[in-house]
């Protein structure tokens, strides 16, 4: 049966120049970089050029990468990391109400130790409000930590302005970029961020292996402690196969960004068109113009998301209702409803990504079928136009 | 095997002096021997010299050390071999890294032994000599 | 050159059967195990094979594993873990001088919190004494944590013993196992461990990779906070391609353990024979009874240990003289010093492992290039038998 796979958010294959990069450091290459013979020496210096790509993806200095098992990982080290390093400055964490589990979870449970962490609102856009940020500012304020772009309706933050706000007041400010990154030009210095958590399997690059940017000068206890590995930052035998494959994976990312965000808008932008001109009743969630590239977040209103996902699979066709790690939990989508959105849209909403592979092909069988699943299933929908509850 | 970016590693020169050092060895009929060592590495030196007017004409050294203990000081023997005693006392840490150019940032403190050495044997060759004078003017 | 790698503690290469395992992983099986459609369930389902045969190299249950990115992320969740549950109880943790710096470094983290530590002496061997453990035992005291087997010196402790006084006085037994994973056989509920960190890259899997067995019952938080991955107790998208090679090497390692043991302790012991008969002067370090397999720890004296490596490593013999994180620093092994070795045998002392790619071959061509690095290095050396300092 044909594949199409439009849930490149959840996660990406690996390239194949990915795979080649990484290959040998599995055999050949498979010495320990802190070993002081032949092979540990040249897996170290290899190490050294691999943090210096995925440094230039993001405009930084490669001394100011560490890498990490992901970025769930960066963000639990960003937030306990500046919590501890903070703590005789303060206890009060500012962050949004649509961030990632990693950074929400790890904010809960800095609170029942006695943080205070204030989730800012955001519009029916899903964007936070610069006016709130500011006001949500005390003298106990340690950290703004706003994701960079969110990973179920595609919204990208006024970064740039968040960093003004957070430098003016003397305040860290953490981004998670999973998202954006390799999708949205990222500048880390001009932007001001002193913190952003990558992952590389959102850019057609391994899972288990992510990176924080940490600015330099910006001093955080280490979360892993042990070894001397990641300039003694965090501990651990590097994950030289998984590093080399983040690294070409952001070498090809940076190299291709401007024709990867083109392509990827307009087979976004068409998916959008024909499905909308195809199917009645459709919302589109966030905003069409600061928004991911590959990511489009439609309400099927008087449709159940789990079944019409279902059927999708059943035809081949893969996209999610959120972030895949809630997926299986049924829990209505924190972001939706923060966006406003009442629990009957949010059960009917669906993610779709696209990413490199997809083609126009993929679209026209996408749309095709879920042209009738849609109609098959409103065919028996308790709701519609007439039948609300 | 020498990384520019962050100093880690060694130079050629530093590997061919560690792996083929020049002058090592004890002088039996020595004039001057002098050692030193570093407590916090574990490394340690011995440097004997022959003098004829105030040169050293022949000089050899034992080491128990790294590889950059190896190679400074069989450098520091081949910058003081010929040299007056006092030129020989002039040669410095900086002198003996650079002529190897350079060592890695945690192994700049190994370059002070040579020098160091070389010093003390120079030392104990006026010492033994003035030895020699108080005994000769004892005689007389 | 002849390549002989002499350091198969420090990391392995990953097998042939291993890699395999791992490859469909990168690409055509890329799915999110938390995904709902067809390649997230599939990769679901292998997750929990994966997971099977992890357990049952140590005799578990696979709803007892949770896959980490490392040893060094195991040994920091069990002990900060442990610290955090069992706070209203006490504060005093147990554990010897001879533990991984994953181990030492998170104990010392923890200090500087007010919690207190007891690093149990080693008698010259390198064996806790069982005594001392018990006479260190408080009403405070909440884990101890005593490595399996050690990395340097490969003496195994007494983990039996250990896990029946952790029992009769009702403290957490954690024990770091990265080194005797498939090296020694492990019944993690017959010998009483609760919590138990094992690495995938020491047994012939990938870097980057790893688990912590925690008993049933035992409750400790989250040291990742996120998604619902792991259970719910380790957050982040996980690492499949590294779970199923690391699965893989388990599964190896179980079927071939008594092979694996018994062919490498006679190419170590004929190693240690042939080095020593050739070589005068030399020192083992250690146990030769209860001592991992591939591992002989060997005092050069009046050789110094780095000059004899970068020797070895131009003759292309691999081996190390201590834990890989730290050659690169110089600080003498605190293994060595708890075994109470002066300074002179510590900078003497190199480790040498074997592992399932050696051969007599090899062992025959490292001894004869070793004897005469050390016949040259001590022809000048400032020590010898009459010239001590
Ligand atoms: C916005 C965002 N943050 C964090 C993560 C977690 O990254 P990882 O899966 O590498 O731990 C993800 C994806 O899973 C994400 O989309
Ligand atoms: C005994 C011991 N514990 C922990 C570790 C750390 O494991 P990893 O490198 O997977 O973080 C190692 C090896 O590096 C080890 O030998
Ligand atoms: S090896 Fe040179 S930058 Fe690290
Ligand atoms: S490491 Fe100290 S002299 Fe070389």
């Amino acid at each position: 049966m044909r594949q199409v796979y439009l849930d490149y958010s959840a996660t990406t294959p690996v390239k194949k120049e990915v795979l080649e990069a990484m290959l040998p450091y599995f055999t050949e290459k498979f010495g320990n970089p802190s070993s002081l013979y032949g092979i540990g020496l040249s897996a170290k210096s290899d190490l050294s050029e691999a943090r210096a790509k995925v440094a230039k993806l993001i405009g930084t200095d490669e001394r100011e990468i560490y890498f990490t098992s992901g970025g769930t990982e960066a963000d639990n080290w960003a937030v306990i990391g500046t919590a501890r390093a903070k703590k005789a400055k303060g206890n009060h964490i500012i962050t949004s109400k649509i961030e990632h589990h990693a950074l929400l979870h790890t904010c809960e449970y800095l609170e029942k130790e006695g943080y205070e962490v204030t989730y800012l609102d955001v519009d029916s856009k899903g964007f936070i409000n610069l006016t709130d940020l500011e006001n949500a500012i005390t003298d106990k304020t340690i950290l703004i930590s706003i994701m960079f772009a969110n990973n179920e309706v595609g919204t990208i933050q006024p970064i740039k302005e968040i960093g003004e706000i957070a430098k003016k007041h003397g305040i860290l400010f953490h981004t998670d970029a999973v998202q954006a990154l390799g999708n949205v030009p990222i500048h880390a210095h001009e932007l001001g961020i002193d913190m952003m958590s990558m992952s590389a399997h959102k850019i057609y690059g391994p899972k288990g292996i992510g990176a924080l940017y940490i600015r330099k000068g910006v001093v955080i206890p280490n979360l892993l402690n042990g070894g001397a590995q990641e300039n003694k930052r965090r501990a651990g035998t590097e994950n030289m196969a998984g590093i080399m494959g983040f690294a070409k994976a952001a070498e090809l990312a940076e190299a291709n960004l401007d024709e990867h965000i083109e392509s990827i808008t307009s087979l976004r932008n068409y998916f959008a068109k024909e499905i909308t001109s195809k199917i009645e009743d459709i919302d589109i969630n966030g905003d069409m113009e600061k928004r991911l590239p590959g990511n489009i977040n439609l309400t099927f209103n008087y449709v159940e998301g789990e079944a019409l996902l279902l059927y999708m699979d059943a035809k081949g066709i893969a996209a999610s209702t959120g972030s895949a790690c809630s997926s299986a939990s049924f829990t209505p989508s924190h972001v939706l409803r923060a966006l406003g959105l009442p629990l009957e849209k949010i059960y009917s909403s669906i993610r779709f990504t696209v990413g490199d592979f997809t083609t126009k092909d993929d679209i026209d069988y996408a749309v095709e079928e879920i042209v009738k699943i849609v109609e098959k299933l409103r065919s028996f929908s308790a709701f519609n136009k007439e039948r609300t509850w | 095997m020498y990384c520019e970016t962050c100093g880690s590693g060694y130079t050629n020169d530093v590997m061919d002096h560690f792996q083929n050092p020049r002058n090592s060895g004890h002088l039996v009929d020595a004039d001057g021997e002098g050692k030193t060592g570093d407590p916090e590495c574990g490394d340690h030196i011995v440097i004997s010299i022959k003098v004829r007017n105030q040169r050293i004409e022949d000089i050899r050294f034992l080491v128990y050390g790294c590889a950059a203990a190896i190679a400074t000081t069989s450098m520091t023997t081949e910058l003081a071999k010929g040299k007056t005693l006092t030129e020989a006392l002039n040669i410095t840490d900086d002198d003996v890294a650079n002529a190897l150019g350079g060592l890695p940032e945690n192994k700049l403190h190994c370059s002070l032994l040579g020098p160091t050495a070389l010093k003390n044997a120079i030392q104990n060759y006026y010492d033994r000599i003035s030895d020699f004078k108080k005994c000769l003017m004892y005689q007389d």
